[in-house]
């Protein structure tokens, strides 16, 4: 009881110190001036929210970090997608500071843990093969065994966010125990980094590894530990993604409230014809059966009893809703807005453009609703 | 436990009791008492067929699980009012004929005099009055204030003239309550008084309408110079509609229920299996959308349940559930008619399988987005009491 | 140009003389009065359809038609759609009267068709042996040939429209070469036929047949024509369903807009309310794409240069939408009618009871959108 | 073909040729001259990338089809019209600055003076002015009654104030048709007057609007105190509304062409073989139900193309076309976006298929829905004009 009011008051504070980013006028010029260009985010900002801690929020005491569960992170990523905030809080620091702080050798995480939290060296899970993909087994990237413990890696990872601005990679390959996790700096030989732009303004990375030559210390987890930890974690980015959606399509919801309150036709309100209050209902509607559902997921997450099927599950549940909820509330944004909501001056565009993307991050709902599918048989109670 | 007493009391303290064991000692006394030809009616049962399930209640003592002990309830917090239906729904029990329960007997309480309550709450508890609710008129389903059903005061009754319609169970009942105008002239909701109408009283005339399900489940009402005792009036006269209001209570909830679509989709997968689709990949496809949908439903029902649980009203937000569950119910069902061909349009269940009655499901489905207010009405009430959107 | 001048003047005609059985003011209580009691239609109107000339529509002029083609039948199919007129047309005459006339040995046509034509005998086309099928191949039931040139049948056949006033069944049996067309009267010893009511209150047989003796004279059609023949007067069957649910789901809708024209809530006919009016946009915008396919099919299927798969495939786009159509439409017009839709006595149930019958005869939307794509590779151009 | 007439006259009776030989001409010509770099554009072309389409159209003397040959165009029947815009959908061409052809020429040849035919058809047919229309307003987008740009008399000129918006290509303009208030007293459409501005005239300022597309196709143009001589009002002034009405022709049926959904159809199919999804049952459902989508379509587009053969003109069921095309096109491209995963949010084309830009053509439906008369509106006109439904 007591540590979920403490819990409580600590999301009200993470909720607080992200309206220091998001300002609550909702004011996007800075999120528009850093379109368009690398490293598709602002390198200071990205300081400031690692001297906030936030890099540290799921990290455990021990390690420096605030202790937090999966409902807090969710509620600052919502917060953070609100005000579409470019900076790849969950790609960039959360992700990898929950890989690193859990490599094998205590030693390791000790020593580039304080890189990373404090913002000096930006990191990314480079786990991905092949679009609308959540499989961390499919991976034919190759660690070949070197002598004293390292490994030559050759392989080609996809669709790694904001990656022009990322320093080092975590990557996934296969050696013959299964897949184990490496540490790659982007300046190693035989790293090529190609960036592509997005619909949101921000870039996209396609890593080649073309026998990349590692040392021991490199291995962050080995197969061992590895394919659990991962999936894990990659569960948890999924649901802070659900999240950052629910932020984004709140607002976005809210935008168009006023413009439906305002704007006036035929010298009524467009907000008092009946067609567009009840298309606004429904997507109330949509709006709220995410919320319950990322909620529920963060619940799950948090919740040590929860075996992983229902807790991936139940990130699968959060993150299908949330994704096409989020493509609907937006679509339907611009389409209420009318011709001023389809030009790039008007904020409402840049929501359809970030769910765009984020609703594509981490599974899309139609993938997500196959894997829940999937996980089903192993969370069907009598209910 | 026999002659004019035929309700019992049930002295344990269910609040008191952790919320998993109070569920426990109800499925103990479901597995136990509850008839099982009972479980998973596909329709709502007349009084005669539900009667046996009311009296087990009674004589238990657990009949008005939400009202106050000291008028013979149970005194349950909303959560455990909460968590007693769902296991219900959960066994599949009958809604017995409830209107005195849920709805008359809480406003006698709260705004009847105390001959009132002496009078008609006994009778609730031991099965004599069976009530029904007359709200609706021909040309005032949504929109009360166009009510025209009159009483009008004559010495120490009034003589009541006019009609009820969608009166659910009215062929069922003894007791109808009622909203009446006393006052012409006043506008809109005001003018409306609360009337307890015998409906075994002169001049009362009942006539079941069948539905599109063939079942007489509601009932148009005539008064044609019905004479009701003045003391039959509840609360002030012409602040009628203000009462009524106050009674949609917590249980506004249990429209949103998952409970139908649950059923509903509970029968797809097995009619996908019948059809041979169980592994068909387009219909896996399908499933999975409506099993999220409904995964969704669980989610955010339980959300208001939470409020309740910690003791906030419910605001108009909850029209969100009733939408949601009457549309998903429907949407498995129309994906029932989908697949199951030719199956779909038997009046009955399927050959083989008497369990799967499709074009029953479907039929049933269509009411929920019409009873209890439109869904019209509801995608309103959010647009502009929660959205604030104008007009 | 003449001819297709004829042609509408004969549809014109043909859809005056409906009429005279669907009266436009739209007095369902015949209608009504035949429901859940066999044989679910009226005798007497059955001989007089006969007379007018209806049953014969689509023969020869040699063999006694009109000689007209599927437009016509399409015409006179919607305008009893529109009247839900139980007499089964299609199934009960039409359909066998194609079957019949194109018989092997011209002399059976010539020995059958008149009790046929003049609704002294009503007969059946029995092909069906699982739900949710359109296959004519797919016949488990046997045709054991015996000497001299006749077989014993046996097998099962489901779904027989208004079977319980039918005196004959066509049935396909499978022999050696392939499937055939056998006429097997009701009387016949190892004939069973069971009947249960649909939901609109007609009735659907299920025909057992346990070593039906039959003569050589009883086979209709050999495997050498058979199997065309039955697709392509199927598909006809089809065509004229999808017109029967036009006409259903015009007037259902008519009667709605009525409804919405004259109910008044809030002081205001509901007609008025901008969600009711745009929702009824949609469902004219359903029935008018209704309305082109099924005249797009049936102009298909009176065109001899147009091939097989091209037909079939336009008769599977009309039945289609006009299956999910004629749903949806008769759907929202009991949710618009509001309690009183729900009721039994107020008309709009029937249409809706109807639409389930008729949408899935002869294949529902599903089973058509797939028999559509399965036809598509056969039928894709350029364009 | 040099000089002042940049513009030939083609003399071939096309009206009298049997349609599948006129578009067997249309096919070699567009074969022989269509430039190639132009095909299938994914952004409306602006005139300094069409031209060369539009001068080829000029010196062949197909500019305008529609016009009657006195004026210098080919006199194509309606439905000769539809099977030449027809066999251009089909092989992708661009669509030119065609507002002076198919909007303020037929406007002018019906309603214009001598003096102005004289003066402003040879203009277009050579090239020399290209034409946008100023209608919409920034409050009267819909809602033409509450247009507010306003040109006052003075002498033999009218003084224009006031600013249009989402003026296609305004940017690539010289000349505009314009909508302007000349008397403020007047109710709602009355009191709009029909105005030529000369758009290189003081005080005429354009400033383009970049899109969701980040393409500048729409413009803002602002008038401060612009001199537009009177000989430039077309018709009599305040009447400008119903002549603007009136050139809503046979043209509206393109808006609900089928052409763009064909088109993306077709690209969500090379996508599905690109994911390895072409034989995946569940979206061989998806992809059949909108393949249906389109063929019914195109069966309902056909229906009102031979209206048009039949010389009869359009009524407002037309609307129904535009609803349908609009948002098929949309659920297509949303189908795109479901199978593309992080494809679809690629700012340009996928990998490996410079052909497949998802989220290019997802952010191009959007507008679909909107421009022409949102679908909001079309739907009311259905409702109304259509249905007849009341208020």
């Amino acid at each position: 009881m007591n540590s979920s009011e403490d819990s409580a008051e600590a999301i009200r504070m993470l909720r607080e110190s992200a309206a220091a980013i998001v300002p609550p006028g909702g004011d996007l010029g800075r999120v528009r001036a850093l379109r368009f260009k690398e490293p598709g985010y602002d390198p200071a900002m990205w300081r400031r929210m690692a001297a906030l801690g936030w890099f540290a929020l799921r990290l455990p005491e021990a390690q420096g970090g605030a202790g937090l569960g999966v409902a807090a992170l969710a509620a600052l990523a919502e917060e953070l997608g609100r005000g579409l905030v470019p900076e790849p809080l969950v790609a960039g620091a959360i992700l990898p500071a929950a890989l690193i702080a859990a490599a094998d050798e205590p030693g390791r995480a000790a020593a580039l843990l304080p890189a990373l939290l404090s913002g000096a060296r930006t990191h990314a899970f480079a786990w991905q093969e092949a679009a609308a993909s959540l499989d961390i087994a499919r991976a034919d990237t190759i660690a070949e065994a070197r002598p004293g413990g390292g490994a030559r890696l050759a392989g080609r990872k996809l669709f790694v966010p904001q990656a022009a601005g990322v320093d080092a990679f975590l990557v996934t390959a296969r050696e013959a125990e299964g897949i184990s996790l490496w540490l790659v700096p982007r300046e190693a030989a035989g790293v090529a980094l190609a960036t592509e732009t997005m619909i949101d303004g921000g870039n996209t990375g396609t890593l080649a590894l073309d026998g990349v030559v590692l040392g021991a210390e490199a291995r962050i987890l080995a197969p061992a530990r590895a394919p659990a930890l991962l999936a894990r974690t990659l569960d948890e980015a999924v649901i802070a993604t659900a999240a950052a959606l629910l932020g984004l399509m709140d607002r976005a919801f809210a935008i168009t409230l006023d413009y439906l309150r305002t704007r006036t036709q035929f010298g009524k309100p467009i907000g008092s014809f009946q067609a567009l209050q009840h298309r606004a209902a429904d997507l109330l509607v949509q709006i709220e059966l995410g919320r319950a559902a990322i909620g529920q997921a963060a619940r799950l997450a948090d919740d040590p009893a929860i075996p992983a099927p229902a807790r991936a599950a139940a990130a699968s549940q959060a993150k299908a809703r949330a994704s096409d909820a989020a493509l609907l509330v937006t679509r339907q944004a611009v389409q209420m807005h009318g011709a001023i909501g389809y030009t790039d001056e008007h904020d409402i565009g840049l929501f359809l453009r970030r769910a765009m993307v984020l609703s594509a991050r981490y599974g899309n709902a139609a993938l997500h609703r196959r894997r829940h599918a999937a996980l089903a048989p192993a969370i069907d109670t009598e209910e | 436990m026999s002659g004019a007493a035929a309700f019992g009391h049930d002295p344990t303290d269910y609040n008191a009791m952790p919320e998993a064991a109070f569920r426990q000692v109800v499925r103990r006394f479901l597995a136990e008492n509850y008839p099982p030809a009972l479980r998973h009616p596909q329709k709502r049962l007349h009084f005669r067929d539900s009667r046996p399930w009311y009296m087990i209640l009674a004589r238990k003592g657990w009949l008005a699980p939400g009202w106050p002990r000291e008028h013979g309830g149970l005194g349950l917090s909303a959560g455990r009012q909460i968590a007693l239906i769902e296991e219900y729904e959960r066994h599949g029990c009958a809604r017995s004929n409830d209107m005195g329960i849920v709805m008359i007997g809480p406003l006698l309480i709260r705004y009847g005099t105390p001959e009132q309550r002496a009078r008609f709450l006994p009778a609730i508890l031991s099965g004599e009055h069976i009530w029904c609710q007359g709200y609706s008129e021909p040309d005032a389903g949504s929109d009360l204030a166009a009510l025209r059903t009159h009483a009008m005061r004559e010495g120490d009754h009034y003589i009541v003239n006019g009609q009820k319609i969608w009166t659910t169970l009215g062929n069922d009942a003894n007791w109808m309550f009622c909203l009446v105008r006393t006052d012409r002239q006043a506008k809109k909701q005001d003018g409306i008084s609360f009337l307890l109408i015998d409906m075994t009283a002169p001049g009362v005339r009942v006539r079941p309408i069948v539905n599109l399900d063939m079942h007489d489940e509601f009932c148009e009402v005539f008064f044609d110079n019905v004479r009701v005792p003045a003391a039959n009036l509840v609360g002030e006269p012409n602040k009628g509609w203000a009462m009524a209001k106050a009674l949609l209570g917590f249980e506004r909830i249990f429209l949103g229920s998952p409970k139908q679509s649950a059923y509903a989709l509970e029968r797809l997968g097995l009619l996908a299996e019948r059809m041979g689709l169980a592994e068909d990949a387009a219909f896996q496809d399908r499933y999975a959308q409506l099993r999220l949908d409904l995964a969704d439903l669980r989610a955010l029902y339980e959300r208001f349940a939470e409020q309740l649980r910690q003791g906030q009203e419910l605001g108009p937000e909850v029209s969100m559930l009733k939408i949601w569950q009457s549309e998903l119910f429907q949407r498995i069902t129309e994906t029932m008619l989908e697949i199951g061909g030719e199956n779909a349009a038997l009046a009955g269940p399927m050959e083989g399988d008497r369990d799967l009655n499709i074009s029953g499901l479907f039929i049933n489905a269509r009411p929920t987005s019409i009873y209890g207010g439109t869904n019209e009405i509801q995608r309103t009430i959010l647009a502009k009491n929660v959205l604030k959107l104008p007009g």
